[in-house]
């Protein structure tokens, strides 16, 4: 396995960089197999596998009924069996139906087991919100998976992390999930070329070195957060550090602390709710490692603490948005109105 | 404020309309037919507003199904309880729920049947018993099941039908659902709208019991398969299978055979997995023109009749739209509204502060009324 | 409801006080009804129930098959309806099979249908590990719960708090899960006679005064922190202040930083893992609301993030024990070994 | 280190005493008797030892149960599988896991069939083809379902069996788990025990088909019915039921009638539930000693044989308990192993650092070998 970044990259989409990964490691390794609602003929809910089950067919693109429990069990056992199954749960939503499975199973397999059998299974699956998808479809609660000893978890925001870290997980032996994002899917960028270029697991990304505030993100955010961290120094003259986490267990605390060590202030943005969310945790580590270095405490953006509204501008007044990061960012720098204490 | 826990109603009248045994006379065949025809008309103008971006999110339309719904949703009495999937505008449309109301919640506004919080998926109307619109498959039986279990609870007369599709069927809340209500007892109703697909995946290919109604014997509950493009041998089996839950306390699965012309959703073209010979063959058993001619053929109405039901559909779902631009957006600023329901909340979230500034200030300062 | 503590108390364990509760609302409420698996003849796992069945009968007690997903869903369903279940959950453990049912419709129920039904449930179930009942079986991931918008979430650690919340939660006429423990079961204390005593919900208690440092914890941790204060005073002259969180969601951030800006440092302590856990968040908003009254950064103490093991001298050092935390807390005080620093 | 991802043996050898169609012979008669003679008394010895506190947690006997289990298992091929419930004593010594192994896993030692991480209900042994020993009510039957599909996938000529309790065919897991096994023609037999009861609740009462083995019906599966009292009943209709697994890539229901003579768990009397009555009548028909019977009536094996298995059995618990005290704790430095396979792992997790100093500091530090 190669890391460090090859010269040669092609432009594609986060979409394209994720059909690329499962399409190389399907040619790769006879073990890897894909299941998952409507992955073949369909081609995906949101086409990530279009051409797939064209090229490999019934048996390596396994097309499933809607029983998400059954199917992520199935692929947990065929895990333990050896081989390495790449699930698509539709959205992150579903997955609940599936919890017991995950949390509670594949999680635990290798550890209670005392190391006998293994479980190489990757599930990989859109969080996010936007789009007016309402309550029931619109959630980022990959904390729960964070939570759990036994799964790593890993949530990339460009296209080259999308197909690096996705070959990872398929490469790696432990069970991992793979958060994906709905608005991501679009999003364009540069892609390696090797095909044996995998990003490593558990190693954040320094997007955009500053010196003022760290903005701690992944997923979407994490693209959101260098927009920001742009608008930020042409209206206001702020140098932002972001880092990109990519990797949500492990977690790479060693950057996020290296980075406000520096900057001495940070804002954690993610997509899910704050409370018991991802970026309590980050808020825990930085204070503690980071304690005689803040300027000020560390702030957190998130979506509102409610269910997904469907109504546009309820939707947009809940959702985490660019303008908000900058809001708090300005207000943890100092420089705009506090808007955090109550 | 609304109270805060909705009881249901407890007149027991039946449908005006209907006669003794649910055997439909002419009145009844213009009403089955206006009510398809409605449906019909509504989703097709849900589809153009959908394009035009004053509809959002995910929308699933059920051209084809209308007679399956009409003819299931028909028998229910005014205080039976009904629960659907998310492809649930007809189901609402054909219970009652008021087309005003179902336009403004797909447009988002604060008219709408959910005030604009619940869009396509999630339509309700409890004072029509009509308790949604939910949007995980198969989330709405174990529901259902409890609902009937309440009825049951109160020494209610009525009965409960809960609307899933064929898909649906392959889900474990499925045969947790089934089991419960037939040790139970429930007077509950299993409709399986079997449209043969679920997204692009037939059943066939997800079912390893493709004759879906038999499924009900893992249970000892009696099962029936009815053709629905023929509304009044729905409505008929459907009035059946409800009685026999109101009266002897017996669950039952009625599967109803349709088709849906158009995609999973509007952003499905619906021709990857099917062809248009299939599709084709299907819209020559069209529901609501088989049942005009047949109205017809069997001098139960004329064409002046029909025709004037169609004009009036047709002017019923301007009035929605019209209805729908009309109402409001619901206030920003109560994004944090009908999170909790017990008039304490505000006083018990009073001391948590918020997680994040977009995050539950609102909820504490405003939504919950301080 | 009388909130102010009545004079007249009786003693009794957790267990009974749980069980009184539920008597005294069955009594009181024609709508409130129990469910769930073997709180009937067998009269609950933990003999939580012992007797009720007896006196209301089956209807009143409703025993279920296994089938979590379904019958926590009739519960919802009853509770649309405008009656009030309350369900047993063998164990927490359990409660991931109809995970999808608690997170995606009981918590949404009221939002997404703009405030048209509610959904008065009471889930109550035991969390807590102890006794070798290994990884499937020992875990305390409430923070799932305490995460989702439109639970509510307490965690009682005394019998009078036991009595007192799951009577609130009862009349309450939101969703809640109440997380009761099963190594609280056997505590012994002072419950008020009077049956209309509730406690409320989003209110912390300071169940012991101290000014060198904050024990913030809830269920048996607790019961825990409590005896540690005593043992810090005894052996090291510390004054420790225990904050029980008794409930997570709302949550009483005032009463905590109350409590932390006058001792100036804080000790987080649950039992489930700290990583992504209760703990983060507490933390999280004590680093934000005491960032200047704060002499050391705040410091967690959880379970060893691993699925719980069997034997018994691994799980004894996996779980939370008097010791460890004595220990961290000596480590914030500054007055033993650094342990925290990696 | 262990290989992280261990793969199923190829060979596929019929296991010795086998011949040709399934019955037995004498000498199969007395290793029949001489595996149930085992499972009762290691189980005896378990409680016994459960009792003195040096087994914990949970721990669910089978006493009665040993005809239904030594007759299911024993027609599995070499590389069949076998996945089982929390009750997995019986099963795991059927399958032919080391006594030894099974008691130090009871007793909480490295020597541990799962090296004493996992206890009574996390028994394991790929090796033998015996893939646990679940805690959650039919969390093994999805991946039981995945273990067949991984058969196919390699194309092994061999079959799983999968088993679970009476009360697990009320969970949705149970319906997911069929339906996927009928649509994907997987080789896989779910074996149900059907001891009358889950905990305290009886069939009739927690099922809506109590005859559970029609409920394979649902999934157009063939499903049938025996008398687990009958060791050779059982293991000619499991015999049946796996090759046609194996050769026709056909799944089945075999449900198993027997009866348990403890209570659920050993914290459970067992009594509150059931009568006294019930259990003797029961005991009238204790599989072993029908067994015994059995061979000594059709004169295919003498009282002295019978009775040197008895005490060779007795003998062999001994033994176990012997292993299973030498047999050392596990290192307590040693809490984070086994939690990742992965040999990068270690580096991954190297950035992360305590969330709390007895988290994972242990985890990173000294478990990942660092
Ligand atoms: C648990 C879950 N998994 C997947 C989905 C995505 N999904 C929505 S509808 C649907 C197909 C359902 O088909 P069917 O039950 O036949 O109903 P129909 O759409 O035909 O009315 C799928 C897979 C979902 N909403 N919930
Ligand atoms: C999902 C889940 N719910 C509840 C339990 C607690 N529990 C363990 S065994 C059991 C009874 C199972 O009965 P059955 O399936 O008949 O098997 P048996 O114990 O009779 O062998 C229950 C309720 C569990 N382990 N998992
Ligand atoms: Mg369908
Ligand atoms: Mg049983």
């Amino acid at each position: 396995m190669s890391v460090a970044a090859p010269s040669a990259t092609t432009t594609m989409t986060y979409r394209e960089a994720v059909r690329l990964a499962m399409r190389e490691e399907l040619l790769r390794d006879e073990d890897v197999f894909l299941m998952g609602e409507e992955i073949g003929v369909f081609e995906g809910s949101y086409k990530v596998t279009a051409g797939l089950f064209r090229e490999f067919g019934p048996v390596r693109v396994r097309e499933t009924p809607i029983s998400e429990e059954g199917f992520v069990g199935a692929a947990i056992g065929a895990a333990m069996m050896g081989l390495r199954p790449v699930v698509e749960i539709m959205t992150l939503n579903f997955i609940l139906v599936a919890m017991d499975q995950v949390v509670n199973h594949a999680a635990k397999i290798r550890y209670m087991f005392g190391g006998e059998v293994g479980c190489p299974l990757v599930i990989r699956t859109p969080n996010g919100g936007g789009s007016q998808l309402t309550a029931q479809h619109s959630q980022s609660f990959e904390v729960f998976f964070a939570h759990t000893p036994g799964l790593k978890v890993v949530a990339p925001s460009t296209p080259a992390d999308a197909r690096g870290l996705l070959k990872a997980a398929i490469r790696d032996d432990d069970p991992i999930l793979v958060v994906e994002n709905l608005q991501s899917y679009k999003i364009k960028g540069e892609v390696p070329e090797d095909p044996d270029h995998v990003v490593e697991i558990g190693r954040a990304a320094v997007t955009r070195e500053g010196s003022d505030i760290t903005l701690v993100a992944h997923s979407f955010a994490a693209t959101r957060a260098l927009r920001v961290a742009e608008r930020l120094r042409a209206d206001h003259g702020v140098s932002a550090e972001v880092v990109d986490l990519r990797s949500l267990r492990p977690l790479d605390t060693e950057t996020v602390v290296r980075s406000v060590a520096k900057t001495n202030r940070a804002l954690c943005v993610d997509e899910g709710w704050s409370t018991y969310g991802i970026s309590a945790e980050i808020t825990s580590r930085i204070q503690r490692a980071c304690f005689d270095d803040l300027d000020a405490p560390v702030e957190r953006v998130g979506l509102a603490e409610v269910p997904m509204p469907y109504a546009k501008n309820l939707e947009r007044a809940a959702l985490v948005n660019d303008e908000k990061i900058e809001a708090a960012a300005l207000s943890v720098l100092g420089l705009g109105p506090d808007i955090f204490s109550s | 404020m609304p109270s805060s826990v909705a009881k249901p109603r407890s007149t027991n009248r039946r449908s005006p309309r209907r006669d003794g045994d649910g055997a439909p006379d002419s009145s009844h065949g213009l009403d089955l037919y206006e009510r398809m025809a409605l449906i019909r008309v509504f989703e097709e103008e849900v589809e153009r507003q959908y394009k035009r971006a004053r509809i959002g999110g995910y929308c699933h339309l059920a051209s084809g199904q209308e007679g399956a719904t009409v003819g299931a949703v028909h028998p229910l009495l005014e205080d039976d309880l009904l629960f659907s999937s998310y492809r649930t505008h007809g189901l609402a449309l054909a219970r009652g729920v008021d087309p005003d109301a179902v336009m403004a919640e797909l447009f988002g506004r604060e008219g709408g049947s959910a005030h604009g919080r619940g869009g396509s998926m999630h339509l309700l109307d409890f004072s029509k018993g009509f308790l949604g619109g939910w949007g995980i498959v198969t989330g709405q039986l174990p529901l259902a099941t409890g609902a009937a279990l309440a009825l049951t609870y109160r020494g209610k007369p009525n009965a409960v039908m809960c609307e899933l599709g064929d898909a649906a069927t392959n889900m474990g809340a499925w045969h947790e659902s089934l089991n419960l209500a037939g040790i139970w007892d429930l007077p509950i109703v299993f409709l399986v709208l079997n449209n043969q697909y679920g997204m692009g995946t037939s059943v066939e290919k997800a079912s390893a019991e493709p004759e879906l109604y038999k499924r009900a014997s893992a249970f000892r509950m009696h099962g029936e398969r009815v053709d629905g493009q023929d509304v009044e041998a729905v409505l008929g089996a459907a009035d059946r299978l409800l009685r026999r839950a109101r009266e002897e306390r017996k669950p039952a699965v009625l599967e109803v055979i349709t088709y849906r012309y158009r995609g999973h959703s509007v952003a499905d073209a619906g021709t990857a997995y099917r062809t248009a010979v299939e599709i084709e063959t299907w819209k020559e058993r069209d529901p609501i023109a088989l049942y005009r001619q047949r109205l017809l053929d069997e001098r139960r109405v004329g064409e002046a009749q029909i025709e004037a039901i169609d004009a009036r559909v047709e002017k019923r779902v301007e009035q929605a739209v019209a209805f729908a631009e009309a109402s409001p957006e619901p206030p920003t600023d109560s994004l944090a509204q009908h999170l909790h329901g017990d008039p304490a909340s505000a006083e018990q979230f009073a001391r948590m502060g918020p997680g994040s500034p977009f995050g539950e200030r609102e909820l504490v300062l405003e939504g919950l009324g301080r």
